[in-house]
């Protein structure tokens, strides 16, 4: 288990992940030994067809591992904004609930299914705020009072500036939890900050170019469309801006001009909060487009890690190189890999792909091959190349 | 969506609140109730003010009374009317009796002697109050008697309570019994027709008002004490006639009085225009009737300020009830009484001979096409329509019941045989005539002489139905069977228990090819069992198709003859004709038991009473 | 209301009169396997007034053909007049107005609390799922659900009316009943816990919900497993969704999201049951109202059948009927209220 | 080296695998499955546990003697007699069978009906599915113990008549069901190819959606067999079961209901009664409940690949 340290300009490292799940049919290796490692604002694309572990791998990095798998092995190492450097998969659920959603967040495939039909978008962003700029929102509704000079001595402000004060010194005040709990006075004690929240959510939604805020935030999910909810989902992601965004398929759902919108968005937004991306997809185009290096994944792992143009210029891993050559390219013959994803319940020994590999030596049965450097910043996990492994 | 989880969250929180005070209390009455054994109304004297002082204890531990100044009835039947014209069922009965009073009233226990009520005197020959041999008899009305609806008894309310009572005459309604001795007919209307009959003279002319009396003139001769007897019961209560007017009365007018004959629904069917002891408080349809005392009743005040009878249905709750003294007196099914031995609190008065004869009766002319009587024909697999018209079957039947079983294990042994028709405790009832007893060899004889020996040879199948619910019958039929088919392989009997609705279609469409009921007295008068049990027209011998000229001659006699002892003689006649002919033979008069807390005092037993007579009782340790 | 909503009320509303005739119709071909005899059993309870069944089958017209009587009980019906109940002896209409606070009391108290441990021990045991909570609570869900409610009621009643005097039958003991018959006590209501509270008589109050723990004990034990068994596997569905997965991954506790999300869309179909739940009380109560002595509705109609009072059993299903539309309608209302996707109309 | 190369299993084999494991998996199943197995046992072989007297109807029970007072149990009287000395032991042995016979009958029958009913309503739509969807609503609307005591009084008291009483107030229940499934299955796509392929509609109707809505129809019957039983029973209780003396539990609890409260003496003078019937009929329901309960959670779609 090569538990590496995070270098200075690294944000994330995944060291040999390894996920189960314990099923009926048996148990599914989802994810053998993927390493994975992200620097700051760089954008990281993860290809691999449907069933190659990529979601699991996301879903993993937030620690939100879908029942019934399982992390056997590996770590995850994050560089957190105090630069203190953490192992998601080691952390308890407190720890855990100050990174999700603040230090990292996540966008998903299906915009619909992510949001609550039954909650407006507003309260859905709010949640995500309330979770983690609680202080900062309460500090600017104190402001704002303060502003507002003719009313110091209304009863009602006077109340409300009271319980900002208590949630921001001792929030678990006796009294506070009592006036929480009495249904209207609870509101009226909070108006202010309902406003400063509403504001906030305004000015996040006008930065992902939605037209008529105000309308969209009393709205309710289905009453938008595809691409507006998959902003609302990217606005709920970014509303704390945080330093890791995983983008798992966020386009895949919607029509092509939407899907160009959305990643025009997304490149421009990573410029304003410098977060850096992981960007999953099995669309070969999209990954060209967006990201800065792309990772490669088969039947659960990483078998080729390389920047963009290197790896489309020069892919060593038969599987790569198969996978470029399935591009349908106008005037030549449509290629295809040979035979199917493995069942991965006993997958294959050795290397995972050598039922479909062209260069299938004996070798490749008995060993599994690890991720070697063969040039600068180019790894990759096959017999067929020496080299020493980096990490 | 917040509203409700807001308002779903407010409602747990009252439903919880309620149900923790509710279990606190209770908890709260458990834990006082270790203090004081029995009573539950700890919680009542805690919290209410009007707690009533409890009688002081002057007997060792003996539980303190609960609602002392009510008496609780918790029986099984539920009154159909309050409107006394109207009732025949004994539940109404029971509470028209303790609210409204008739002119003269049975002295106690006594069926045949009678005391003065609204009237000041009973008439009598020697007081010149019954005149020209028994056709007029007159009522002196007593003065100040108040109602319960503020007016006063007149001579005029009693002439327009009879008078509306034959007006009205419902279909199915008890007022046959005054229309007999007053007018001479049976109904108001022709049965066949439904058209009237009778003249409005004819009904004002029966009861007249002369000064301060009221005269009846009948219409043929009917023997003084069955008239009494009639006149002493709910069907001739005396109705206020103002009040019985206000609420929609017949207005006591000769004009449109047809209009106000057999009518859909009782007049007065919650209205109280009494003047008895006891005021109705309120009907709870289904649930309870609770009467209260009518201060300036004539005669005094009753003991107890309220009375209520109570409809429970559960015999488990009921029993509950009576055993924490919730309910004073219970109606006790006959099967359930060894449940009761060994209760303490409780007082059983038993052996109270009631005015009623179960008995099988045999129908002589079954309908064809009847389910009940297998193939239809005498080939060992059914029986013939005519099967009981030989009277050798019906005296085989007769022999072949085993009275001693069925007293002893139907009624627990609290019952008696008699010859029938007429029940023990009626004048002129035969004690020394002989009657069936249980003989297979008689039986077996009397088999082998049916149909000159067919029935023995091919043997037959026929079917006993009882209506569910009532053991006794039930267990009758069954001793009937068991000794039949010890008789001969050949004979078959099966036994069916059906609703009451079947049971009367199959009676009165003659299908049955034997039933077992009883018929309750209407008077305490031997013409009462005589005329349904054997007259061609009466209730049951009409089901049967039996029919004896000369039965009907006597039966006919019997009720017009006023000369005690030419009474007894017919009767006597009628009661041997009964034993011979066999058209059905009596099964047992069982003897009642009362059951009441030993804190109820003041209860007395008149078979012909419906139900409790409220104003005797009191509430106390003697 | 908006417009649309207000429609379809309308519709809803229209939808009443086939089922109401439908069901009078039903009724109506029950009687038709009767003889009139038997019909007339009804109106003699002793064998002595046995002999005038012709007269009575006459005067009642029992005899006549079915749709004379149904067309004579429609015109009556249209002028507001259900007819006679024999089995009562009081106007149907009477009946039934006099009856409804009875069932209506039981079923005020025991709907809401059956809905709110079925919604809690079905979240519970979704939540802690193949755990030993999860089998325990679905066992005594289910234990409640297959006990025959009478004899629970029976037994019950032995307990502690018998063994320890407490818990009496009836609706109110015999002084409270004493109290409200003598006027003084005036009833609003005829529910007498809320009668109780208006006349700020609290003995009455105590008396009348001391009568009530019993009943309530065996009504919500019995249909708990009914609610709990749906909330349990909408939960379940609702935490497989992707949004509980967004919601964690925005950095929600475990608390909130179970509370504020899936709950909240679990809750759809329960309220639907529970909508169909209070209607069916009507025939649920008829067993624990004659066992505790609580004459209501159910207990009439159930009497009114075994004695074949046709008009109280004809006037008894319009009742049901319209609390069965009604109850419908306030389902789908409450259903268009809580998941914004449904539009009506 | 050659792998053993599995035999591809028949997706319907698998299917039904898969179900026996989750049952053998969920611990109540295995405890419903048991008590309804056992019942069953009881049930065949009743004429061996309590031989009938010979040439008499083995549903009624043998009495001795007319005693109203019930005895406790005895050697000759295993688990003592009844109110008129009924044996109990032969009423409880031959009531399983009368229940199974309810029970089985009954749903046996709603289902078929329901099944005509529901598929013609969810497979034609249209006016069709309108009138029948009004029939199923109005037997839906009225309380269905009080239609079904107005039906057995109608078809006079007995088990026959309850049987067609429960019958004709449980079909709506099981119409409505399909309905819902068909209306469900007829919109996925296999449905429009077996039309475009020409299949008739019976065909399609038995062939393709029937086998599709097989199991939500499961599960409701095996949890509607509980609740028949105690609506039976319950009717007993009413005074409008099978004549007394007949084996059914419904009516022995109905004979018992006078003796709950026992003598003044020993309030439980009379336990077993009302008891032993009690807790049969207790078992027998939540033998199905459970059974019921736990296929519901294998057969849910839903739930199923967790």
């Amino acid at each position: 288990m090569s538990n590496k340290p995070l270098s200075l300009e690294e944000q994330l490292k995944v060291n040999d992940l390894t996920v189960r799940f314990y099923t009926y049919e048996g148990i599914v290796k989802a994810v053998e030994k993927a390493s994975l490692k992200i620097r700051k604002g760089e954008t990281l694309g993860i290809v691999g067809e449907t069933g190659s572990g990529k979601s699991v791998t996301a879903l993993t990095i937030l620690a939100l591992t879908p029942s019934p798998g399982r992390v056997e092995d590996g770590n995850i190492l994050f560089r957190k904004r105090d630069s203190s450097v953490i192992d998601i998969l080691r952390m308890n659920e407190h720890q855990l609930l100050q990174i999700r959603g603040k230090e990292i967040s996540m966008i998903f495939q299906e915009p619909n299914a992510a949001l609550d039909p039954v909650c407006k978008v507003g309260e859905q962003i709010t949640e995500a705020i309330l979770a983690h700029r609680l202080r900062e929102m309460v500090e600017k509704s104190i402001e704002v009072i303060k502003k507002e000079k003719d009313n110091e001595y209304d009863l009602w402000t006077r109340l409300e500036t009271w319980t900002y004060k208590e949630m921001l010194n001792n929030p678990s005040d006796v009294r506070l939890k009592i006036i929480q709990k009495i249904p209207i006075i609870r509101d009226i004690t909070k108006r202010r900050l309902r406003q400063v929240i509403r504001q906030e959510i305004v000015e996040l939604l006008k930065l992902m170019e939605i037209p008529d805020p105000g309308r969209v935030i009393d709205a309710y999910p289905h009453e938008l469309s595809g691409g507006m909810q998959q902003r609302i989902v990217i606005a709920i992601a970014l509303a704390c801006s945080p330093l890791l965004l995983i983008a798992d398929e966020p386009t895949t759902n919607l029509d092509v001009t939407v899907q160009a919108q959305i990643l025009d968005l997304i490149n421009r937004l990573k410029e304003k909060f410098g977060s850096s991306i992981i960007y999953i997809t099995h669309d070969m185009g999209v990954v060209a487009e967006i990201s800065d290096r792309v990772a490669v994944m088969y039947a659960g792992s990483v078998v080729e890690v390389a920047p963009v143009k290197e790896l489309f210029r020069n892919p060593l891993h038969p599987y790569t190189k198969g996978l470029l050559e399935s591009i349908p390219r106008p005037g030549s013959p449509l290629k295809s890999i040979p035979g199917t994803v493995p069942n991965l319940v006993d997958p294959p020994s050795g290397c995972r792909f050598h039922p479909r590999c062209a260069y299938m030596m004996n070798k490749c049965k008995e060993i599994m091959p690890r991720l070697v450097k063969v040039s600068e910043d180019h790894y990759v996990a096959c017999l067929l190349y020496e080299g020493e492994s980096d990490d | 969506m917040k509203k409700i989880k807001a308002v779903s969250k407010v409602a747990a929180i009252l439903i919880v609140a309620i149900l923790i005070a509710a279990i606190g209390i209770s908890v709260g009455v458990y834990i006082s109730l270790t203090a004081q054994p029995t009573t539950t109304t700890v919680i009542t004297t805690i919290i209410t003010t009007t707690a009533p002082p409890t009688t002081p204890i002057t007997t060792p531990v003996r539980p303190p009374i609960k609602n002392p100044d009510t008496i609780i009835e918790a029986t099984i039947g539920e009154p159909e009317t309050l409107d006394p014209a109207w009732a025949y069922d004994t539940a109404s009965g029971e509470v028209i009796f303790n609210i409204y009073e008739t002119l003269i009233f049975f002295n106690r226990e006594k069926v045949d002697e009678f005391i003065p009520m609204i009237a000041e005197k009973v008439p009598t020959v020697e007081n010149g109050l019954i005149k020209d041999d028994g056709m007029t008899i007159i009522f002196p009305i007593r003065k100040g008697i108040k109602t319960h609806a503020g007016g006063e008894i007149t001579p005029e309310d009693v002439e327009y309570s009879f008078e509306r009572a034959m007006v009205q005459d419902r279909d199915g309604g008890p007022v046959w019994m005054l229309l007999e001795p007053l007018l001479g007919v049976e109904s108001t209307r022709d049965p066949e027709t439904g058209e009237i009959i009778v003249t409005f003279e004819q009904i004002d002319r029966a009861v007249e008002v002369e000064g301060n009396n009221v005269v009846f003139h009948l219409a043929r001769p009917y023997p003084i004490t069955t008239f009494f007897q009639i006149l002493s019961q709910t069907w001739a209560s005396i109705v206020d006639k103002e009040c019985a007017i206000q609420n929609g009365a017949w207005p006591g007018t000769e004009e449109d009085w047809q209009d106000y004959n057999n009518p859909e629904t009782p007049e007065l069917q919650e209205v109280d225009c009494g003047s008895g002891p006891f005021k109705l408080e309120r009907w709870e349809h289904g649930k309870e009737v609770s009467l209260v005392r009518f201060d300036d009743y004539w005669r005094g005040p009753a003991k107890i300020a309220r009375a209520v009878i109570k409809k429970v249905d559960e015999w488990s709750t009921r029993k509950l009830m009576f055993l924490q003294g919730d309910a004073d007196i219970v109606y006790v099914p006959r099967a359930n009484i060894k449940e009761l031995e060994g209760a303490e609190g409780i007082r059983v008065i038993k052996d109270l001979p009631v005015l009623a004869l179960d008995a099988v009766f045999f129908t002589l002319s079954i309908d064809p096409n009847s389910p009940y009587i297998g193939s239809g024909k005498l080939d060992g697999k059914g029986i013939p329509p005519d099967f009981f018209a030989d009277i050798n079957v019906r005296k085989a039947f007769a022999y072949a019941f085993d009275w001693n079983t069925f007293i002893e294990q139907a009624w627990l042994g609290e019952a008696k045989q008699v010859p029938g028709p007429i029940p023990e405790g009626l004048p002129f009832y035969n004690p020394d005539q002989p009657m069936y007893k249980f003989d297979l060899a008689k039986a077996e004889e009397y088999f082998k002489k049916a149909y000159n020996g067919e029935v023995w040879e091919k043997g037959f199948y026929l079917e006993i139905l009882y209506n569910v619910g009532n053991v006794p019958r039930k267990t009758a039929a069954e001793i009937l069977k068991e000794n039949i088919e010890k008789l001969n392989p050949k004979f078959k009997i099966y036994i069916r228990g059906v609703e009451w609705p079947t049971y009367l279609r199959a009676m009165v469409r003659g299908q049955l090819p034997l039933f077992i009921i009883g018929w309750l007295a209407d008077y305490p008068d031997p013409h009462n069992f005589v005329h349904p049990f054997m007259h061609s027209h009466g209730a049951f011998s009409a089901w049967q198709g039996y029919s004896n000229p000369h039965v009907d001659e006597l039966i006919e006699r019997g009720i017009s003859e006023t000369d005690p002892a030419k009474r007894k003689e017919i009767y006597y006649e009628l009661q041997r004709l009964y034993y011979e002919d066999v058209p059905s033979f009596a099964l047992v008069q069982n003897l009642g038991r009362h059951w009441e807390r030993d804190w109820v005092q003041g209860w007395y037993y008149n078979p012909i009473h419906p139900g409790i007579y409220f104003y005797d009782l009191s509430k106390g340790y003697t | 209301m908006s417009s649309n909503l207000r429609t379809y009320i309308a519709r809803r509303l229209i939808l009443l009169v086939p089922t109401l005739i439908g069901m009078t119709v039903l009724v109506f071909a029950i009687t038709q396997l009767f003889d009139p005899i038997e019909r007339a059993a009804l109106y003699i309870t002793e064998p002595r007034q046995a002999r005038f069944v012709k007269e009575i089958i006459a005067k009642y017209g029992l005899d006549r053909p079915v749709y004379i009587q149904y067309f004579n009980w429609i015109t009556q019906v249209i002028q507001g007049n259900l007819g006679w109940s024999q089995s009562l002896h009081m106007k149907v209409l009477d009946a039934l107005v006099t009856r409804f606070p009875a069932t209506a009391e039981l079923a005020i108290y025991s709907t809401p609390l059956i809905i709110l441990f079925g919604i809690y021990l079905g979240k519970l045991s979704a939540i802690k799922r193949n755990t030993v909570i999860d089998h325990a609570s679905r066992v005594v869900a289910i234990i409640g659900w297959s006990l025959p409610s009478f004899w629970l009621g029976i037994v019950l009643l032995a307990i502690f009316y018998g063994g320890m005097g407490v818990f009496p039958p009836g609706r109110l003991s015999e002084w409270a009943e004493a109290l409200v018959r003598s006027g003084e006590f005036k009833l609003y209501t005829g529910l007498y816990t809320i009668d109780a509270l208006i006349n700020l008589n609290f003995s009455v109050f105590l008396d009348a919900i001391y009568h009530l723990v019993l009943p309530v004990i065996t009504l919500t034990t019995i249909n708990v497993a009914l609610i709990m068994r749906v909330m349990r596997s909408s939960m379940l569905e609702q935490l497989n969704k992707m949004y509980i997965t967004a919601a964690r991954a925005r950095g929600l506790d475990e608390k909130t999201v179970i509370d504020r999300h899936a709950t909240r869309n679990a809750l759809i179909p329960v309220i639907t049951l529970s909508g169909l739940l209070a209607a069916g009380m009507l025939s649920g109560v008829v067993i624990t109202e004659t066992v505790f002595e609580f004459k209501g509705v159910g207990y009439f109609a159930a009497h009114a059948a075994t004695q074949l009072d046709i008009p109280a059993v004809l006037g008894f299903a319009l009742f049901a009927g319209i609390l069965f539309i009604l109850a419908n309608l306030i389902v789908d209302i409450l259903y268009a209220y809580i998941d914004p996707r449904i539009r009506l109309g | 080296m050659i792998r053993w190369i599995k035999i591809e299993e028949s997706p319907r084999l698998k299917e039904t695998k898969f179900i026996l494991n989750r049952i053998r998996e969920n611990p109540l199943s295995l405890v419903g499955l048991a008590i309804v197995i056992s019942f069953a046992v009881i049930a065949i072989f009743a004429h061996i546990l309590a031989p009938p007297p010979p040439g008499r109807d083995p549903y009624i029970i043998p009495r001795a003697g007319y005693f109203p007072e019930p005895q406790p149990p005895s050697p000759e009287h295993a688990f003592g007699t009844t109110q008129g000395q009924y044996d109990l032991y032969y009423g409880i042995i031959w009531g399983t069978r009368a229940a199974y016979r309810i029970g089985v009958l009954v749903v046996a029958m709603s289902a078929f009906i329901g099944i005509a009913v529901g598929s013609l309503a969810g497979y034609y739509k249209g006016v069709i599915d309108e009138v029948l969807m009004r029939l199923t609503d109005i037997i839906l609307a009225f309380p269905s113990l009080i239609l079904a005591m107005a039906l057995v009084v109608a078809f006079g008291p007995g088990l026959d008549s309850i049987t067609l009483a429960l019958i004709l107030v449980g079909w709506p229940g099981y119409a409505r069901l399909v309905r819902g499934e068909f209306l469900r299955i007829s919109a996925e796509d296999f449905v429009e190819a077996a039309k475009t392929i020409g299949c008739s509609n019976l065909r399609i109707i038995i062939r393709h959606i029937l086998p599709n809505a097989i199991f939500p129809l499961l599960v409701y019957a095996s949890l509607d067999i509980g609740s028949i039983i105690l609506v039976a029973a319950a009717l007993s209780f009413l005074g409008l079961g099978p004549p007394e003396g007949y084996a059914d539990w419904g009516q022995l609890i109905s004979l018992s209901r006078n003796w709950i409260t026992g003598t003044a003496a020993n309030p439980f003078a009379y336990w077993h009664v009302y008891t032993i019937p009690g807790v049969f009929l207790f078992l027998f329901v939540m033998g199905w409940n459970l059974l019921g309960d736990a296929l519901r959670d294998v057969l849910d779609p839903m739930l199923r690949r967790r």
